[in-house]
């Protein structure tokens, strides 16, 4: 059979129309739905923004504290390397990153020795911990122990 | 010691080969020439290509070389494609890597997205006049959808027997996007409107961006409950995208895993491609068809910003109608570069990417909508 | 027409929801917020999370789009985990990114991780007195081993009919580690308890890393052949790693192979939560004996750190007890948080490792013995 | 209860263990070492060494343990040896990772990776001759190929009975090149001819690079179809390294799927070496024959070289006759040291790399002539 | 059946010898079509080297009517980050790519906000339009934005 | 059936009692094994240290012999790109490492053109053989080419 007589047959027309409809109604209620979606998210927002301001703040002060101090310690090319990689994951991370996760993504990214690695990273201070249980990067010691 | 030598060239393609084999073999290389030369969607041409060429090596039944053969290793690769299982792995890479801020900036251009679907289902009413069943007529009307991933599925589904042709289809005319598109937007276009400028998006948060599949994938979903398998891996793949924390799992779906998938769909698909099963009237039927609705698609999705531009106060550019056909990202830079004939200063590409991936929504919707339909 | 449209209407999750999809579509959200703004095992809570909106999306039966279809995708893709196919891979990557180093360095440490693992044989009894079968029951103590893809493995050995609700509640009580134990571990330590300093490890050669995977492997699996699966595995693949030559193969399993593992394995045990089959009383008692079981394995790691204090000469700070629990390493980031409430300077978590990771071989042992007793 | 823990006893495999056991143990130790401590092809030494301790834990039968147990994980991954399906995927990515180049530049070498595979075919006369059936002569021969993938695809498709020992066989000898080939090489070479200088290889164009895959392929299948497996998946891998554009695929195939398809290919092969299926007469011989078979092989290459020699104007240096047998790199290597040791300064290595991959290509074809006149 | 009779039997002679026939008549006619190979494409190849000699000098000019010109923009470090791996990407195409490819290799690799990055390098000239339809990328610039 | 009732039914006890029993014995026997582990290793391991001394002393004199000599070359950015690259696997050898598998490695990590690349680094002796058929690598010489 062929040609409209098939079509028919078929039902093609309904189909076609049920089918361009539905494709239709999904696309514009999704579109509805999105088109409202970040106003819904704005008031939610807000909040995380000041903190994080805030945050950027305490951080600076640390900065300031530490460029004081020396780091009296000698480190092997391979130590450096080691840390320039968690130097990298820190960067994925949040600015108050959490120890154990860092230890995580180390192992995880099979980074040598992750252990003592962290744990000469905190004696050196380029990790170190603040207030709230949590730790952060020092760029300005980690620079001066790597160049 | 002759007999013998006899009976192995009794086995060899010089003796076994067949003209279709040969047309084939010239149609594969065509393909990776397509692929590498023109750049014309490489990644899935130079493996269908290749893959025509192994399939059409004149080999002898029964050692189970063949990919119809249930014991031979291509079809075990094949399984899936006949079963669906490779589309919806590649649509989770597709997820790991789509960026739906300009969707998320301008709602409104999803629409367009929709309208290009229009050919799908014009397509679907031309394959049953030219006397196709239904459900293969579904399947051709799909090429429209511009998805490859998309159309392999739903024919895996309601028509197995024609998954190469329809997929060969459906890619070549992906690769050809630029050929194709062009003059129809010249046509249905006027200068005045190619000249349109969009204003910048704005800034979408990454909160939106991270709740976007989640609601678009229930949304979509409870609409069309067969879309599942293609938007819920599509939206999956995003969500391990947008949530930092999983970037692992996303960078891995947007590499090794969808790359694996690539690779075994291309040239299984490419393979099944053999010259008996392959060079047939259906066949040119669907070539015929597949090339109508990607005019269709593209037509209708000019015409739909137009209408739009009558009821919008800043008028959007009719060209990302085009990009509505999907074919994600090279309908998109179509539109690009025909904007930039009129104005090079003029830069619509990441406009163009908002229809552009709705429209990959969009098709994966209509193929729900069929394969309930039709099985 | 309109008939059409009703029929399709009667198709779509509008018509067909029940309460129950709404709720676990809830609760997969919750996981995923969970996974993403708690960071709690984001690498599962998302997938599982996701998971369950997929599953849980109301489909029409027949088409072939459930996980519990024979011919669907999630389907086919679900087959790895009620094969127990997908633990193993898991392994085989934790195995290839596991630094057993402290725990060579300390090997008393591992009778932590042994006694953590009273929990899953209180459990056990526990749930048979609660009435379920005893294979039933070894599959629920075993969510006391704390370790996601052992307590998938024994239950799809065991009792695959309670795969969703017991890989679901392992996983949600393994992301509340950081809320179940501290108290606990407040409750049974002295602050002086808590305060004890570990002594610096001593330096373990690249050798001793060598050999340890073999060894333990052999010994092992010798010990209860049924650990062989996930043991076998698991050493494995610290085989590949600490043999350096072989570090690319070490490379993908920790990359590519176990992250693509653990998509289809969280997304399909996610999806295989179906509220009609996953809101059952019977999933209630699990996570009622779940959370005991995570309760008393922390408990006798704790207790049992005490008692070997009375007799060794250098004491061990018994929160390092809370480790043997495995539910690696958020366990022993929690004995690590814990302890540096009384003394921000003690650093305990490598040594919380030793036992975290022991944890880990012998819930596989406990899971071997349970089955072989079972089967 | 004591009743329990004597049953219980009576499944570990210090009640079940049997010598075998024990041997197979210890031999799969070596391996292991070979591969760390000596650098002999660890990628499929300790793999498959593991494998052999995994294979020959003693365990009780019902459980579902062992790979022979068709409900075991092991046997879902042993799945893919015993269809020939890993083969061709570590074919993909080998030839992903070839460079033709030096095959290119001087086509008259890869006469040397022909002559080098008579030895397949003398040893498949030896083992008739020792009263093997001609299909099992036939993966007997193959190991004179000197290449893993493709003795594993010919005796899974032949007497798959046979995989374990052939496949052990096949790996150990390349391992063992570097001890092997060298006496060999100074016996049948003067100190002159050791001491000849090659000339510097012509430079190869792009182009070339890209052609050669797509012509070798279709060549070689016409005249030995049954190679289409192996050389189907070698030469796409090669057309996606060569096509730049496609370059994230070969990628993949050069790194996570060769890595995942090496890991499992080798851990199951190893663990099918079940002590009581593998320490038979049968594999005693298949090892010597195995080892008959690479000294025909290399020296069927050096003398094929010697008379090339007779012919050509520029003589080429028989050495590289050794490099047919393939086993790529190492004997290619093994070419480059026994030069130095004459002449230091002789850098002989990449001319080797031309009969050493030709040898791939070369045994390919030969694994296809013997499929298909055994089959 | 052993020895010689068992190859008899087994017509073993016959198949060995058609066997090493067949892989010699592979190579050997795989040899010969190789040592050909490289003279049928040396002519299709000469026209592509003197275009690609041509752009040379275009670009050339390009770069000298650059280094007058300033820079008025300042970029964070994580723009300068994602500048850096675009580069990295330019380097893999030709000198004349095509953007829209750029931007899909660049969402491809994951890099953050193509759209908003591949503007900027757009409007900072370091990405320049060619005349005919493709871009450039201006290292002049690039180097002068980024250090 | 509840309560003890079902315990003692399905012998709870019994494999709740072996069960923990074997977990410990396999962890215990396992903890003893390891306490001997590295004292068993100790005496194999100290011939190997001594030797890395050995050869350490061998490498620096190379070095100084080096320093004198120039390199008469000029370097494409490309060539210096994948030399970096080279020097990189090497890091992942033995200070004496042997040619083949460093190609090897080459050619499976794709660095362009290993064969001729590598015959540069040997002709501009950035890679020289060592006394026992191996090979080093001179930083020097290489900082020298690459910079
Ligand atoms: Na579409
Ligand atoms: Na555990
Ligand atoms: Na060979």
């Amino acid at each position: 059979m062929y040609g409209i007589e098939a079509i028919n047959a078929n039902n093609g027309w309904a189909i076609s129309v049920v089918g361009i409809s539905i494709v239709f109604s999904g696309l514009v209620s999704l579109s509805l739905v999105i088109s409202q979606l970040h106003k819904v998210l704005a008031l939610y927002e807000n909040p995380s923004k000041i903190k994080a301001l805030f945050q950027g703040k305490k951080e600076e002060k640390k900065l300031e504290e530490d460029t004081e101090e020396v780091i009296d310690i000698v480190l092997t090319q391979s130590q450096k390397e080691t840390f320039k990689q968690f130097a990298l994951l820190v960067r994925t991370m949040e600015d108050h990153f959490s120890l154990p996760r860092l230890l995580h993504l180390a192992k995880i990214s099979g980074l040598k020795d992750p252990y003592s690695n962290l744990n000469t990273l905190l004696k050196i201070k380029i990790i170190a911990p603040d207030s709230d249980g949590f730790f952060t990067w020092n760029k300005n010691r980690f620079d001066k122990a790597v160049n | 010691m002759d007999a013998l030598f006899i009976e192995f060239f009794h086995n060899t393609g010089f003796y076994l080969w067949d003209y279709r084999n040969i047309i084939m073999i010239l149609i594969g290389t065509v393909f990776i020439y397509l692929g590498i030369a023109k750049d014309y969607e490489p990644l899935l041409l130079v493996p269908i290509g290749f893959g025509m060429l192994i399939g059409n090596i004149p080999i002898f039944k029964g050692l189970g070389l063949g990919i119809y053969e249930s014991n031979s290793v291509l079809h075990y690769l094949y399984f899936g494609v006949t079963q669906g299982i490779y589309p919806p792995l590649v649509f989770l890479g597709i997820g790991a890597m789509t960026d739906f801020s300009t969707l998320l900036a301008r709602p409104v251009l999803m629409l367009l997205g929709a309208a290009a679907q229009a050919g799908i289902f014009i397509t679907f009413l031309g394959a049953l006049a030219l006397g196709f069943e239904p459900n293969e007529a579904s399947s051709i009307g799909i090429i429209g959808g511009a998805d490859g991933p998309t159309a392999i599925f739903l024919t895996a589904k309601l028509a197995p027997q024609l998954i190469g042709p329809i997929a060969v289809a459906a890619y070549s005319y992906m690769a050809l996007v630029p050929v194709i598109q062009p003059p129809i937007m010249r046509l249905l276009t006027t200068r005045k409107e190619r000249l349109i400028r969009m204003e910048e998006p704005r800034e979408v948060s990454k909160r939106e961006k991270m709740v976007f599949p989640i609601v678009a994938f229930i949304l979509c979903c409870f609409l069309a409950p067969a879309a599942l398998p293609l938007l819920g891996m599509l939206c999956f793949g995003n969500v391990l995208k947008e949530a930092i924390v999983t970037e692992r799992l996303a960078q891995t779906a947007r590499t090794s895993l969808i790359d694996i998938a690539t690779i075994l769909l291309g040239v299984t698909v490419g393979a099944s491609t053999q010259g008996d099963v392959f060079l047939t009237p259906a066949s040119v039927k669907i070539f015929v068809l597949g090339a109508v609705s990607f005019g269709i698609a593209t037509a209708s999705g000019l015409i739909f910003a137009k209408i739009m531009n009558l009821f919008l106060k800043t008028k959007i550019n009719p060209l990302l109608g085009a990009a509505g056909v999907s074919a994600v990202p090279d309908s998109a830079r179509v539109v690009h570069v025909v904007g930039q004939e009129e104005d090079p200063t003029n830069f619509l590409l990441m406009h163009a990417m908002a229809p552009n991936v709705s429209g990959v929504i969009g098709s994966a919707i209509a193929a729900g909508v069929l394969w309930s339909l039709m099985a």
